[in-house]
């Protein structure tokens, strides 16, 4: 016969290094995001308590929104509690680092970024961390990704993309939607 | 062509040695066909997609 | 009728109604979220629809299916009687019990957390239980399979165990090891919080369990697919399979790699370190590797058929193949969504590239092509390949089996093509309805009315598919010929310890996962992490 | 061609396991100390942090600093549902809640049915709401004079005992007055919600089989001038006590009109 069982296995194993160089080369290119672009998935195990998440500390009511901290670093707070984002409106600068840190006081949540990478859960007893720049300006749909119970499908929240120069911290560092 | 695949699919040693002949260098052409189209589109996705909308991490 | 068939048959009709009614719930769900109005609409009707759709097609659907196709592949392959059937039709009735308890707390808005949970919503306890005795009786299938294989060895010693055989248990051992996740979530944890026996869930921990289960669970609804290509397609082509051995080894190679990488699936999750998510990534792309041999091994298969029936050159064979015999018609539609639900999940898995998909519909896209379309499509062929023996009736015709695959095909990708492009809009999964008055949702719409038209032509050909079934047994029965599963070219008069049974790749696996699992499921232990407050749903509020 | 393959037992079980390990050594080299080390560089996090980070041993991840954190504010409630607060509202002290309710009486009627429609009813109410709103009046998150003086000479033994007094009566006795309204637009708010405004239904927190916060309250029968009077100190920002603006986001997106029929559609309801 000339297909012996020995040549069918040397195929086979041909046809493996060919699929093991296919799929080298996409791990090639996900290591080079990684490395190069700091392309990691949200991996931030920080931990909080979500029974006590409102009493004190920086997921409390009014300490959420955008804020430029002392060292010019831009982080914006944000609660996912049933059904609603706190603030439901944060406003962002364009081209600068901004981290998103977020948190659940009750159950499941997760957000995407319409247009941007930004994604992350939202699970009760962690901090969820996303360091991203935005780069177009203009209003993004920030809706709740996972089910969280019935009202889930309502909600979302807006984030306001402004140019730099539009981006004015108030003598706090605070940053907010103006109200409609 | 009979209809009854039993009758229709016999097939004697010989033929199927002559025909392994060939094999499997057409299935090797499809594969390799499908691994290069499943990469072109993965990297279509990454350059054109994933890269333009900014890094998160 | 003999017994077996009966048992078989038993299972079939159980997947098969449970899976025509979830088609049902599927087509209202893409109604609701189009921009047409859909009747009997409110948010908890939506979400209790998405839990039956789930529960009907991935527990009760799979589970049932790959009992009684087990069953079937274990007399047919051995040519011997299956041991212990009572046993199997005890777990057949525990399966129904469990499954009339998740009807009834799903129908009844009592269990609306979909078929994967999200603690600390804790649905009635009946549903979890429900479930639990689905699992339990699927236990006892596995145990009945390894048992079969035992008694055979002992009788045929030093003799490879039939390809088909040696498969189905495979899949027996790997749900053996892939369910320790999701019942000790459901044992340890949910069960005891939804009875109110406990106040707090630790939520990583139970997400982390859930992830143990959640990627080799597919594997574990793919194997009757695979299973079909290995054993009967190349058979019901015309030709040979090209290599045993390569069979063998892919699906030791899904046993292995199936199940170290659920934490794929919790890329997006802030309980675990970048680290385990990237070990875990690299196991998943090695889980590539036998899905792309067996590719190539049943293109090859394909190819001798082909040539066989006098296809010539580099891509003729292609076109000789008897693509009027269903079960090759469905191998080549069930390849093209592979390719394309392939595609997408290779974007999935692809650690920081996951951001850009995770939770829209261009998963949902991704897990109907695999598994709604690939590994479907061939539970059809394989329906239609073993009814006659089962009932001894021949089929009125295949023109209307034809139809019905190609109704499924084409629903299947007119449904999901649609789905890809609007996640990668950011269209985010698991809700109601959407605010088409939004200008980045409204040109969403006419996306959603064609994919809401693809799931019209699945359930056509859902319905036509339960016909087809009936119609066998309509007619009258004649003497069936025993089954027979497809030849090699080189049939193997011995194969390696290792290809003719587990015990080494056992250890491999706790091997494996101790290194994906070991510390991230420890950490919850070691760092005890703040736990959050059970929300009860379906009780009075 | 077989028997050759199959005479290598050792080499199979030899091969197979140096594979599986091999994988999982480069697997962990790379995602446990090349890839954090190399990220770590440019953010100017030391090696041995970027590593840690990666095992899981320490927060962040290594390709980013971690931000400052400089919190300063108030909370809204002082209430947090831990178990042990929960586990005191599932052991009440029926005596001290039958007596503590002869405090509660005069307006808020013996049976939990309410003298004068600017009160609650509180029959049938969840014990977890009670409990929240009388906390929430002693510590002055939720203002209102004449139940802040009540509340703040309560104990905590006194407003857990009394809440699980007037949770346990039962709601049949209800205002008989109060009838359905034939409202078909509110009832599709109250079940649908409306996701163009981001407005939840309000059953899915109020609902029957709902699953949402803990302290969420039946409203069900409740008293319509009570309820609207609610509905609009939530829009106006008058009352705050909800944790995370749950109710001030809903009710600021409602239009008057909106309110006034909630409040009648959910006074009338069963």
């Amino acid at each position: 016969m000339p297909a012996s069982e020995r040549d069918i296995l040397a195929t086979e194993l041909r046809w493996s290094a060919v699929v093991a160089g296919a799929v080298g080369i996409i791990f090639g290119a996900i290591l080079y995001a990684a490395v190069a672009l700091h392309a990691n998935p949200p991996s931030n195990i920080e931990t909080i308590d979500p029974k006590t998440l409102h009493l004190s500390g920086e997921f409390t009511e009014s300490n959420l929104g955008t804020r430029v901290e002392a060292d010019g670093q831009v982080t914006t707070r944000i609660v996912a509690t049933q059904f609603t984002f706190v603030p439901q409106c944060v406003v962002v600068p364009a081209n600068r680092p901004v981290t998103l840190r977020l948190s659940s006081p009750d159950v499941i949540h997760g957000i995407l970024v319409t247009g941007t990478n930004v994604n992350t859960m939202v699970v009760p007893g962690y901090v969820a961390q996303v360091h991203t720049e935005f780069t177009a300006s203009g209003d993004l749909l920030m809706p709740c990704h996972e089910f969280c119970g019935l009202g889930h499908s309502q909600m979302w929240a807006t984030v306001r993309v402004v140019p730099p120069e539009s981006f004015r911290p108030d003598q706090d560092g605070r940053v907010a939607c103006e109200k409609p | 062509m009979t209809g009854d695949p039993e009758i229709e699919d016999a097939a004697d040693d010989e033929r199927l040695a002559r025909v392994l002949e060939d094999v499997p260098k057409g299935a090797l052409a499809v594969s390799l066909a499908a691994v290069a189209l499943l990469l072109v589109g993965w990297f279509f996705v990454y350059l054109a997609i994933f890269i333009p909308r900014g890094t998160v991490g | 009728m003999k017994s077996p068939d009966r048992l078989t048959l038993a299972h079939l009709w159980v997947a098969f109604a449970a899976f025509a009614v979830a088609c049902f719930f599927g087509v209202w769900q893409m109604w609701a979220r189009s921009p047409l109005a859909a009747p009997f609409f409110t948010p908890e009707h939506y979400f209790i629809s998405v839990t039956a759709h789930g529960v009907s097609m991935a527990f009760v659907l799979t589970t049932f299916f790959i009992m009684g196709f087990g069953y079937f592949t274990a007399e047919s392959a051995l040519e011997r009687p299956l041991p212990g059937k009572s046993w199997a039709w005890l777990a057949f009735l525990l399966g129904i019990l469990g499954t009339v308890m998740a009807v009834v707390t799903i129908l009844s808005g009592r269990a609306t957390v979909l078929y994967t949970f999200y603690p600390p919503l804790t649905a009635s306890p009946f549903f979890y239980i429900g479930l639990v005795l689905v699992v339990v009786a699927s236990w006892i299938w596995c145990v009945l399979m390894l048992v079969a294989m035992a008694r055979w060895k002992h009788a045929n010693p030093g003799r490879p165990v039939p390809l088909a055989m040696f498969a189905t248990v495979a899949n027996a051992v790997m749900w053996l090891w892939t369910t320790v996740g999701v019942a000790s979530e459901l044992l340890l944890i949910v069960i005891p919080a939804a009875f109110g026996w406990r106040e707090t869930v630790d939520v990583g921990l139970t997400r982390t369990l859930f992830s143990w289960t959640l990627h080799a669970i597919v594997y574990f609804w793919l194997f009757p697919a695979y299973i079909a290509f290995y054993t009967m397609v190349p058979k019901a082509a015309g030709g040979r399979l090209y290599s045993d051995l390569m069979g063998r080894l892919s699906f030791v190679l899904f046993l292995l790699y199936s199940l170290p990488v659920g934490m794929h699936h919790l890329f997006m999750d802030p309980e675990h370190s970048t680290g385990f998510k990237f070990l875990q990534m690299m196991l998943t792309v090695l889980v590539t590797v036998p899905t792309l041999l067996t590719v190539f091994t049943i293109a090859a298969s394909l190819e001798i058929a082909g040539r066989l029936r006098g296809g010539r050159g580099l891509f003729g064979w292609l076109r000789t193949l008897p693509y009027d015999r269903p079960m090759v018609l469905a191998t080549a539609l069930a390849f093209v969504m592979l390719f394309f639900g392939g595609g997408g999940g290779l974007v999935n898995m692809s650690y920081g590239l996951n951001a850009l998909v995770h939770n829209t519909s261009w998963v949902t896209a991704h897990f109907h092509l695999i598994f709604g379309g690939t590994v479907v499509i061939m539970y059809f062929a394989i329906a239609y390949a073993i009814w006659p023996r089962l009932t001894g009736r021949q089929p009125e015709s295949l023109g209307l089996q034809r139809l019905q695959l190609w109704l499924w095909f084409i629903g299947m990708m007119v449904m999901t093509l649609p789905w890809h492009w609007l996640g990668l809009q950011g269209q985010w999964r698991r809700v109601a309805q959407f605010d088409y008055a939004n200008p980045i949702i409204a040109a969403w719409g006419p996306w959603v009315v064609l994919s809401l038209a693809g799931g019209l032509l699945l359930l056509a050909s859902a319905l036509l598919f339960v016909w087809n079934l009936a119609s066998y047994h309509r007619g009258a029965t004649q003497a069936a010929a025993p089954f027979r599963f497809a030849l090699a070219v080189h049939m193997p008069e011995r194969v390696p310890a290792m290809l003719n049974g587990f015990g080494v790749w056992n250890m491999l696996v706790l091997v494996l996962m101790l290194a994906a699992y070991g510390w991230p499921l420890a950490q919850f232990a070691v760092l005890s992490p703040p736990q959050a407050i059970v929300h009860h749903v379906g009780q009075g509020g | 061609m077989a028997t050759d393959l199959a005479g290598s037992e050792q080499a199979w079980r030899r091969w197979s396991a140096a594979a599986v390990v091999l994988v999982v050594l480069v697997a962990a080299l790379l995602g446990f100390v090349v890839l954090p080390v190399l990220q770590s560089r440019s953010t100017g996090l030391d090696p041995f942090t970027a590593i840690c980070r990666a095992l899981g041993l320490q927060a962040g991840t290594p390709a980013a600093r971690q931000p400052v954190n400089q919190a300063k504010a108030q909370p809204v409630s002082q209430v947090a549902w831990t178990e042990e607060v929960i586990d005191r509202l599932h052991q009440p002290n029926v005596a001290v809640g039958d007596e503590t309710a002869n405090v509660c009486a005069g307006c808020h009627g013996e049976r939990g049915i309410s003298a004068s429609p600017q009160f609650p009813n509180m029959a049938g109410q969840s014990a977890f709401a009670i409990y929240k709103q009388l906390n929430d009046y002693k510590s002055g998150a939720r203002a209102n004079d004449l139940m802040a003086g009540i509340a703040q000479a309560l104990t905590e033994d006194q407003m857990i005992a009394v809440a699980e007094h007037f949770a346990a009566l039962t709601r049949g006795t209800l205002d008989p007055q109060a009838a359905g309204v034939d409202d078909p637009d509110i009832v599709l708010l109250a079940a649908d919600g409306d996701p163009a405004r981001g407005l939840p239904a309000c059953a899915a927190c109020h609902g029957t089989r709902a699953g949402g916060p803990i302290e969420t309250p039946t409203l069900a029968g409740q008293r319509e001038e009570y309820l609207l009077a609610q509905l609009e100190a939530y829009a106006k920002g008058e009352r705050h006590n909800d944790v995370y603006a749950r109710m001030r986001g809903v009710a600021g997106k409602l239009k008057p009109d909106e309110m006034a029929r909630i409040a009648r559609y959910y006074a009338g309801l069963r």
